[in-house]
């Protein structure tokens, strides 16, 4: 399994049968190939409905049914449609049991960055910050660095988007829990040494006591 | 009651320097047609209210690459290099919202409040210079109400009276922003006589909109 | 005619084509039967439709179909239904064209009060207040006494439900409009003298250059 | 994951003194089945947020009746003279709002929000002890975001997973209180099989539905 893999299919173990989930765009949308058929979650999609199935074949694509990234995607039964505002209400007041995200930086205190690099790169964030905000569990999910450098950080130095919102930072090297007393790492990948991860890692790691092999 | 008019007579409604409300995500559910006679017509100066700036060759992007639009108040401008590029050279103005929040300043306009509370952005950069409210201990910024000269929204299936099905993830804006422009245009896929939609599926109703225009297939 | 019938015809010729209405409870509501048949106005019913049409026959009566008083009703073709957000959003958001409410009092300021007399009544406001606050013309049709007491005040002594928010005053005397100068009455009942209006009202009437009767 | 109920288990989830949404205008979309079996529970001290109290002999006016209730927050109570001889005497605290105020902040508790500014009831009595906020030189009420412990709604047609269609007018205040309680709970008139109902007719997401008891005919 390549890196993104691992994390999709780790990412996908967090979900019990009934949540109701919002997967962001890139990495994140991989998860649901990865989610046990024992479980049936109910995927948000925030341009407009619940119920978010698979790209359909070719032949069956449906012009007016996209998901947030604007690929062709279906509607599950027992989904609905909706506008932006019921949407956001969705998601801002606490009925989504979780979401999965990227980030540029995220950091011990459960800071997310994901929406600029001033001077740089301004896409806007879209409903990341709805969403950091509103959901009951944040996911970061993303390789451990970028080319090398450090994303896990000890304080992110980039604008946030949100504040102490991030619960769980899932990548190919392991699985950090955002803690009280900072960043509690359960679950390592036996490719990697805890040196190696420490080192990919610019926040302090805390090795959890009962830390296991990701599962 | 309502009438149907022309695509020209539509866009000559619109002034330069006006705000205008734009349906859309992504460019699905956005009045292309619409879009597309505006370009032609070359109005400039307009700020332009919509979720996303689309792509350069798709949705309200185009009007951006033509160098119609002064301001745009979006959540995401990521999809369209040229938002970027325009803003970044100093060419362009941009005000990012986050997506829900956008959302319901343009309710609000319509639903005749003067804003919304919302937590979101509390602590980050989106805060600034923004209104901060305390409410029970909790801190929330004031997002004021939105309003548009006009708003150019697309419906799937419109009836004569101008009310409004949309069609699966259509729907987005649209609704919203037909409540609260001073005029409201909707490019109808599809025109049907009052009564032949089921009164449970409309989800704009026709007194919201001023115009009908012919849209695409 | 008695006076209601008289208020209530005369109200119906506020009316022009297109127009969306909502008529309040008791006499306004007569007004639906009085609108002429070259014009279609539209009416909203604020526990959420518009196109409100008259009561059906007995055995045509749905249970789910009634108006803002609880009456079974009827939809016309073109109507809609909606929840009591959407509802208020086109009461308060200006979308009305006009509102036809009763009133307990009404002064030469434009103040409305009909929701509570303090110790006494206390009905509650409903939808008065979204009504008053919310629609572009509001028009005051009532008895233009409580049996001989006044109503058209100088100034409301009781709690207000707007302030300053009524256009026109209708009457079985008289068509009262409210102005920067005062209480001008544009037309009167011949039934009854100036002197006989003006007794029964509070407020000083001035009287229009170009007043007429009731039309 | 959604699972039937029994109109005794429901109820008993309420206990003395928890706060309820209960849907319905005028007794019409109201949840008539779970309003009986709380009447014959005897629970007490509730406070209920409802549009009105109904009738003495239908809707929520029945609990009122049954002296079940410490607080009413509603718009209308004249129809139920029982609610106006407690309030004067002192037995029942009422907080009037008015409708769309209400409705606002019902939604306002479901969509996350602090709450909203509304120019309705300024210059009125019920501006009295309400935080004032100027926006652009204009006065508004800052309507505080509503949420309960318990929201009893009615529902036309509900599928297995909670979807819910509302006929004509029984939808009301309904999909509002569904999205603000922590425990929803919907008297269905009719239960159906999860991808029965067109998803353009779903006005609530299952997803706000904690358990589905079956109604009246």
């Amino acid at each position: 399994m390549n890196p993104k893999e691992i994390i999709a299919r780790r990412v996908a173990k967090e979900f019990k049968d009934g949540d109701v989930v919002n997967l962001g765009i890139g990495l994140p949308t991989m998860v649901a190939d990865y989610v046990s058929e024992d479980i049936e979650i109910l995927l948000q999609s925030e341009n407009g409905f619940v119920g978010l199935g698979p790209a359909p074949e070719e032949h069956l694509v449906e012009k007016d049914l996209v998901n947030a990234g604007g690929q062709p995607v279906t509607i599950k039964a027992g989904g609905m449609f909706f506008d932006s505002a019921m949407s956001f209400s969705i998601i801002r007041g606490g009925h989504l049991d979780a979401t999965v995200l990227g980030a540029l930086q995220v950091d011990e205190k459960g800071n997310l960055a994901n929406w600029m690099i001033p001077g740089k790169l301004v896409p806007g964030m879209g409903g990341a910050m709805d969403l950091v905000g509103g959901a009951k569990k944040v996911i970061v999910a993303m390789q451990h660095t970028a080319k090398g450098d450090h994303k896990i950080m000890k304080e992110c130095n980039l604008p946030l988007t949100g504040r102490g919102k991030v619960s769980k930072i899932i990548t190919e090297m392991g699985v950090m829990e955002i803690t009280e007393k900072g960043l509690l790492l359960t679950e390592y990948n036996p490719e990697f040494t805890l040196e190696e991860i420490q080192e990919a890692t610019e926040a302090q790691l805390i090795i959890s006591e009962s830390l296991s092999e990701m599962i | 009651m309502k009438k149907k008019i022309t695509i020209d007579a539509a866009v000559n409604m619109i002034e330069d320097g006006m705000t205008l409300m734009i349906g859309g995500f992504m460019a699905v559910g956005s009045p292309h047609k619409l879009i597309d006679a505006l370009l032609k017509s070359g109005k400039k100066d307009l700020t332009i209210i919509c979720n996303d700036t689309g792509f350069v060759d798709q949705g309200v992007g185009k009007l951006v690459v033509n160098n119609q639009v002064k301001k745009v108040i979006a959540s995401h401008i990521g999809t369209n290099k040229e938002t970027g590029r325009q803003m970044n050279e100093g060419l362009l103005e941009v005000e990012l919202v986050p997506q829900g929040t956008l959302a319901e300043q343009v309710r609000a306009g319509g639903a005749g409040l003067g804003g919304v509370l919302t937590p979101i952005g509390i602590g980050t950069p989106v805060e600034d210079g923004k209104e901060i409210i305390e409410v029970d201990g909790e801190r929330y910024i004031l997002a004021k109400a939105m309003k548009a000269d006009i708003a150019l929204i697309h419906g799937s299936v419109v009836d004569e009276k101008g009310n409004i099905f949309y069609n699966q993830s259509t729907r987005n804006f649209n609704p919203l922003m037909a409540s609260a422009a001073e005029v409201v245009i909707v490019e109808a896929e599809k025109i049907v006589k009052s009564g032949e939609l089921d009164p449970h599926l409309i989800a704009t109703p026709g007194l919201f909109v001023s115009h009908i225009v012919e849209g695409a297939e």
